[in-house]
């Protein structure tokens, strides 16, 4: 499965790029994130609790950066390793300067399997989505964070 | 007390009278399954049994780095597992049918350092609980690799493309070359070659309402297995249980009583059969294992899916089909449970229905990240016959000629049965010309062109397609020499006992495993038109069980054989406890020889004096409890056990001539579809069904196997596929998107029927059940007719419909 | 937790958890075989029973839930190994083979013909749409309910 | 087929039911059960606790007022909806849940369990926003209304928090209503839904394009197909249907519906 999409912030590229790669914030966008400890500055795994509605989806999601360039593109391995479902994702981004503040073009290609595969893909889609949706939006609080930080 | 006498040649056979044969009996059956009463094997308890669970592989294709049961077997309640170590420690990787490089693989029945699709048993953990047995499944720690997933069989030979079994040194399997007749004289002679790219017949399957299970004891003290079980071909699991457990066939008693369906998805069970049998040996407990649905669909018994490529058509102007050749491409799954026999199971119906002499098929099986292949039914040969009826369907297009026509120009004619095919098949009777008409006559064929005009008024678009198909049954497995020419397989067999018991009552044994089919009263009719007394008195004991002693090597219920197989048994049998009785009599009434005797009111009586008369009580008390004086020389049991073996010869493996079957039963479908040309969706609106299965012992039974078959053919043609991501998952794993359609879906349906008896069985029966594949191909002609665009895929939901409509204006 | 249930009028006290279906607490606790499971998504109604005269899918209700309820289920449709007439009409049109389906086809024709003693072929094909056959194609299983309808 | 452990109870009263939901953040109220119990069978995810609502009489009963609206509670089932009298005075409702699944799955089958799932399949949810509905939600903080429109979030995610549930669902009167759907097999599963209103200016609400229903409005239902076209859908692809197929359906069955509802 693969989503993509833009995001504006109200942020110097910097800090967005200093909030992208902070582990500690990004392990806080994760979705119902419960725990989550830091190996170094590329890798680190969170627990979480991903919160579907009808009820929570425990993961450990191991994060590790696989390719840099400051401060315009990262990209980043996922693997996400749960009862209730294996997630193997790999998530790139683009950060260009734009009115206003800053562009981030994000994809990423998503491989589901086990047993929340077999609630059919017209569910599962939507579901990926709301989570990515929830890692944007949280996201957007982080750099608003950090700029508050700073300001 | 007796020891059963066998023989394997009948006496002459004693002359059927007219009675219960062709009567339409209510089953015995259904008493106890009316009642909820029957025993299904997830019904069967024992004392202290552990419950199986499968961890199974979420990737289709992966390394196993590590598995680590520990912390499941650390739990309270959980009995034991069992892993792919131990499994390749224990026991021999399974029998392959197949030649190089199929015959390479190494199939263990869990995964050994590799899993190779999702759902692939893994580890089995057995439990005190059902519950429990799959919570400590989730505490199995298994570590994958994964790898590129193979799901395209048309990519599966590429150079880049991931090889599943490195033994076989590639994805192919099995492939092989038939050609019978002269192509190059039928493709000079045609006026034309029609040309088609490619065909697709889909993979779906048979789905069964009751899934896959076992219960099995292991008796310590004589090392001896039984298994109940619903596994549909006992014969079959055996030969392949018990080599690769390195145990005596006699070991494994196979136990069947209700089977909730099989129509062949029951047939390759054995490797989870193994697991139950090793994990009832190491825990020394009964193990339950109980397949739920999403587990079926992930890993069982897929049918096969098949390309046809490069298809060319030798025809003249007229309509008349010289041959054709093709190749055709099978998607076998990761494993060969029963595959490659797919691989000539097709020959038996190579020609279809029609007259043409030159064929050329070049067959190939290949391995893909995808559930095995089964049988499913109409194994094979569904996919054939669907083959050579969208080429009639195509031909009569391109050459603007009325299906119909060009059916009956060349339909083999009821005056050239019986008719040897090109391949030296040998199709026994049938009027195909007639039950078209039949058929046609049951749908108002001449009124369509009225309806289309209504259909068309009220926005929708009308189409009619005709599905013909046989069936054939009773195979000879010498036809899988033709796949591996050093396998030592060929004929077949069924075996029943009849015998009187010390009160006289009458009892038999089959050796099949009936899954609703009726064998209880069809048997029984068998046996009280030869034994003159009433069905009631007959009983047949339900199921299938290696200690009656009444199986053999192909025993079971499989690929339309029971009304030639097991009925013929039934006969042979019961021709003999006849023979017996009348020896018995004679002797009894002092030197009176069988011809002055007649079995009548149960029992046995001197034609000329009827009171002289012994009923079938005092036969059995007197051999069983009562038989001194009897004459020193007087053979006679009452046990009788006879195995029944159709008259076949080893196909010849140069030319793959041979004739693979013995019986061949007809169908010809004709529906009728309205398609709402704004969104593609699409109902059948009428349907007929015209079938001819030989002497029909059991009227009623059969056109119920005609109906069943012809409802999963409907399901397949519309709703039912198994497709997977490029991943390798499956995107259909339960019923929430895999739809089998319930009694609101069904068309309204019209039904006739022929009865060309079959001259080479003893009871003029043929084995049927799985023709209904006709559906599948009315309703792609009735699209084909509606669209006025070429359909090339065996299923056809609403978007590819609606597809094929802009097409077809495009 | 504590499951007072009657089914088919005899009363059992059982303790259960609360995870466990219905449809297995009836098969296994009670030794009820004659309700079938046929799938893991609430569609075929191999499982259907009749629950305090509602027709209900017994996979798809806890055990617990059935505490205090009165259960009809295949088993208590006959008196002492006479058939209903509904049983003998499934007989006499061969509206079964294999018999996997049969108990919930029989639940939800019976739960119909309480409610519309004389439905037309559209209404028994509407109360038997939650019901899958796999044999029979269901085309005598209609005939069989409509043979019995006043 | 086989679920996780579950603690389960079975409360008196709405208040006790909300106590319980509000002490255990992995505690879910289960009303009819036909999707949640299935969503457990799969193991994908849990709840901790089950709050049974059955049984619950203030979350009953189907109420007409004299302006025509209807008051429907949570817990009532399809079957009971179809049966009403007093719901004939929106006939569509009936109709709709008429199609909804089978037999059994209506008999217990509940209106407040239906949208509080919002499967992006379901009959409802796209229903309940074209005929303007409003949801009563309760919760430690009182009751409050939300509109149709508001209340669905996400794919089993509603308005209804932690700690909360809907207790009813007041339908504004009207007749001109329309529902259309290519489902699989007869009445089956939807595989594209579009639920209309007509009330001067013609409202729709398309189902199975997104995780929540997706509102139009416009002018006449010849104008609908556009309006479709014009909120640039993307929708998921799956076995059934592309979303381009579905996008299609979406033109279509918007526009089918609508033509329903104007001609009522």
């Amino acid at each position: 499965m693969n989503v993509s999409g833009e995001r504006t912030f109200a942020a110097p590229r910097a800090t967005v790029w200093q909030v992208l790669n902070d582990p500690a914030s990004m392990a806080k966008t994760m979705p119902g994130v419960e725990s989550f400890d830091i190996h170094d500055d590329r890798r680190w795994t969170a627990n979480v609790k991903i919160p579907l509605g009808l009820g929570g989806l425990k993961m450990k999601v191991d994060m590790e950066k696989i390719e840099e360039r400051e401060p315009e593109f990262a990209k980043l391995a996922v693997k996400g390793n749960g009862v209730g479902a294996m997630m193997n994702m790999e998530t790139s981004f683009t950060l260009s300067d734009a009115e206003g503040g800053t562009a981030m073009a994000w994809s990423a290609d998503v491989k589901i399997a086990g047993p929340v595969g077999s609630m059919g893909q017209r569910v599962l889609q939507p579901i990926v989505n709301q989570q990515v949706q929830h890692v944007l939006t949280a996201l957007d609080g982080e750099v608003q964070e950090a700029m508050g930080n700073t300001g | 007390m007796t020891q059963a006498s066998e023989t394997t040649l009948a006496p002459a056979p004693v002359e059927v009278q007219k009675g219960w044969a062709g009567q339409s009996v209510k089953r015995k059956e259904d008493k106890r399954l009316l009642q909820g009463e029957g025993v299904f094997v997830d019904d069967i308890k024992r004392h202290g049994m552990g419950y199986l669970h499968f961890v199974r592989s979420p990737y289709a294709h992966a390394h196993i780095t590590r598995v680590d049961v520990s912390a499941a077997e650390a739990i309270d309640g959980v009995y034991g597992t069992l892993t792919g170590e131990e499994v390749a420690a224990l026991t021999d990787p399974f029998f392959q049918i197949s030649s190089v490089p199929g015959a390479n693989i190494k199939d263990f029945s869990l995964a050994v350092g590799k899993v190779r699709y999702v759902g692939e048993p893994v580890v089995a953990v057995v439990a005190e609980t059902r519950e429990l047995a799959r919570d400590a499944s989730e505490l199995v720690e298994v570590d994958f690799e994964p790898l590129a997933a193979v799901v395209d069989a048309r990519t599966a030979q590429d150079s880049d493309t991931p090889v599943l079994h490195d033994d076989a040194g590639g994805n192919l399997m099995w492939s092989g070359l038939y050609s019978w007749g002269d192509l190059d004289a039928a493709f000079a002679e045609a006026d034309r070659v029609v040309k088609i790219p490619e065909l697709h017949f889909h993979r779906f399957n048979s789905t069964p309402l009751e899934c896959d299970g076992a219960l099995v004891e292991f008796n310590r003290g004589v090392g001896q297995w039984t298994i109940h079980t619903n596994n549909q071909f006992p014969g079959f699991a055996a030969i392949m249980m018990g080599p690769a457990m390195k145990v005596g066939l006699d070991k494994l008693r196979f136990v069947t009583q209700d089977i909730g369906g099989g129509f062949g998805n029951k047939i390759t069970s054995h490797p989870q059969l193994v697991v139950c049998c090793l994990l009832a040996r190491k825990l020394n407990r009964p193990v339950q294992w109980t397949e739920w649905r999403t587990d079926f669909h992930l890993s069982m018994s897929h049918g096969n899916e098949r390309w046809f490529q490069d298809t060319e058509v030798a025809v003249k102007d007229d309509g008349t089909l010289l041959g054709f050749r093709t190749k055709a491409l099978d998607d076998a799954g990761a494993w060969l449970r029963y595959e490659p026999l797919g691989g000539v199971i097709w020959a038996q119906v190579t020609p279809g229905m029609y007259r043409w002499r030159h064929i050329e098929l070049d067959f190939t099986q290949v391995a893909t990240n995808k559930a095995p292949v089964s049988p499913n039914r109409g194994y094979s040969r569904m996919q054939h016959l669907w083959f050579t009826e969208r080429v009639i369907d195509i031909v009569a297009r391109e050459l603007g000629l009325d299906p119909v026509e060009v059916r009956k120009k060349n339909y083999i004619r009821a005056e050239d049965m019986p008719y040897e095919t090109p391949n030296g098949c040998v199709y026994d009777s049938g009027d195909y010309a007639g039950m078209l008409d039949l058929a046609l006559e049951l749908i108002d064929y001449g009124a369509i062109p009225a309806k289309r005009a209504e259909a068309e008024a009220r926005g929708k678009r009308l189409g009619v397609g005709i599905g013909s198909t046989l069936d054939s049954g009773t195979n000879n497995f010498g036809q899988s020499r033709l796949i591996n020419p050093e396998l030592q397989f060929s004929g077949n067999n069924e075996v029943a006992t009849v015998k009187l018991d010390i009160f006289g009552e009458i009892v038999v044994t089959l050796g099949t495993t009936p899954q609703g089919q009726g064998h209880e009263t069809t048997a029984a009719q068998v046996v009280a038109d030869i034994l003159n007394c009433s069905v009631d008195d007959v009983h047949v004991r339900a199921g299938h069980d290696s200690y009656w002693n009444s199986h053999a090597g192909f025993s079971g219920t499989y690929a339309s054989q029971f009304a030639v197989t097991g009925l013929s048994a039934v006969k042979g049998a019961t021709d003999m406890l006849a023979a017996e009785i009348k020896k018995l009599a004679g002797a009894v009434f002092g030197g009176v020889p069988p011809e002055a005797l007649e079995l009548a009111d149960g029992g046995v009586r001197i034609k000329e004096s009827p009171d002289a008369f012994l009923p079938f009580m005092a036969c059995g008390a007197i051999v069983n409890a009562n038989n001194a004086g009897l004459p020193e020389d007087l053979d006679v049991t009452l046990n009788c056990r006879y195995v029944y073996r159709p008259p076949f010869e080893v196909p010849d493996v140069e030319t793959k001539k041979g004739n693979l079957t013995l019986t061949y039963a007809t169908q010809i479908h004709v529906a009728v579809v309205e398609i709402d040309p704004e969104t593609g969706a699409y109902e059948i609106v009428d349907y007929a069904a015209v079938d001819d299965c030989g002497k029909r012992i059991n009227p009623q039974i059969v056109e119920g196997q005609v109906m069943g078959a012809t409802a999963q053919a409907i399901g397949a043609a519309i709703h039912e596929t198994y497709e997977y991501d490029e991943d390798g998952n499956l995107l259909t794993p339960n019923f929430y998107d895999y739809h089998v359609p319930h009694a609101l879906d069904m068309p309204p349906l019209a039904t006739g029927a022929l009865e060309s008896p079959s001259p080479f069985t003893p009871l003029g029966t043929k084995g049927m059940g799985e023709g209904g594949g006709a559906g599948i191909h009315a309703v792609c002609a009735a699209i084909q007719d509606a669209t006025g665009a070429i359909v090339t895929d065996s299923h056809n939901p609403y978007q590819r419909v609606w597809r094929l409509l802009h097409e077809a204006q495009a | 937790m504590d499951a007072t249930v009657t089914v088919n009028g005899t009363t059992y006290e059982r303790d259960v958890e609360p995870r466990k279906l219905l449809i297995h607490f009836l098969r296994d606790d009670l030794d009820l075989t004659g309700s079938h499971i046929g799938c893991d998504t609430g569609n075929c109604g191999a499982c259907s029973v009749i629950l305090d005269g509602v027709l209900v899918k017994s996979c798809m209700l806890l055990a617990v839930q059935a505490n205090g309820a009165n259960i009809e289920t295949v088993e208590g449709l006959s008196e002492d190994g006479e058939l209903t007439p509904l049983q003998q009409a499934f007989n006499e049109h061969h509206a079964l083979q294999c018999g996997y389906c049969t108990p919930g086809m029989l639940m939800s024709a019976t739960a119909l013909l309480r409610e519309n003693p004389s439905p037309s072929e559209d209404e028994i094909k509407r109360g038997l749409q939650g019901n899958i056959c796999r044999c029979t194609g269901y085309w005598n299983i209609v005939e069989a309910v409509k043979s019995v309808a006043k | 087929m086989l679920l996780r452990e579950v603690e389960y109870a079975k409360p008196e009263s709405v208040a006790e039911a909300l106590e319980l939901l509000a002490a255990n953040d992995g505690a879910r109220a289960l009303a009819g059960g036909q999707t949640l119990v299935n969503v457990m069978k799969a193991r994908a995810a849990s709840p901790d606790m089950l709050v049974d609502l059955n049984g619950l009489e203030e979350l009953k009963g189907i109420e007409l007022a004299g302006d025509g609206t209807l008051s429907i509670g949570a817990m009532t089932t399809y079957s009971e909806l179809m049966s009403s009298a007093e719901a004939k005075a929106r006939p569509i409702l009936g109709e709709v849940a008429a199609t909804i699944a089978d037999v059994q799955v209506r008999n217990r089958g509940t209106i407040g369990g239906n949208v509080c799932s919002n499967d992006p399949t379901n009959h409802l949810p796209p229903l309940m926003v074209a005929v303007g509905a409003r949801m009563t939600i309760v919760g430690a903080g009182g009751e409050r209304e939300v509109a149709a429109e508001e209340f669905f979030l996400g794919v089993y995610l509603t308005a209804v928090g932690p700690g909360e549930l809907l207790t009813r669902i007041s339908i504004p009167a009207g007749k001109k209503d329309g529902f259309a759907a290519v489902t699989l097999g007869a009445e089956g599963t939807c595989i594209c839904n579009a639920a209309a209103s007509v009330n001067g200016a013609v409202r729709v609400a398309l189902g199975c394009v997104d995780a929540v229903p997706v509102v139009l409005t416009a002018e006449s239902p010849e104008e609908v197909a556009d309006a479709v076209r014009a909120a640039s859908l993307m929708p998921p692809s799956d076995v059934h249907a592309s979303s381009e197929y579905r996008i299609h359906l979406a033109e279509v069955l918007a526009t089918r519906a609508a033509q329903e509802a104007a001609g009522r």
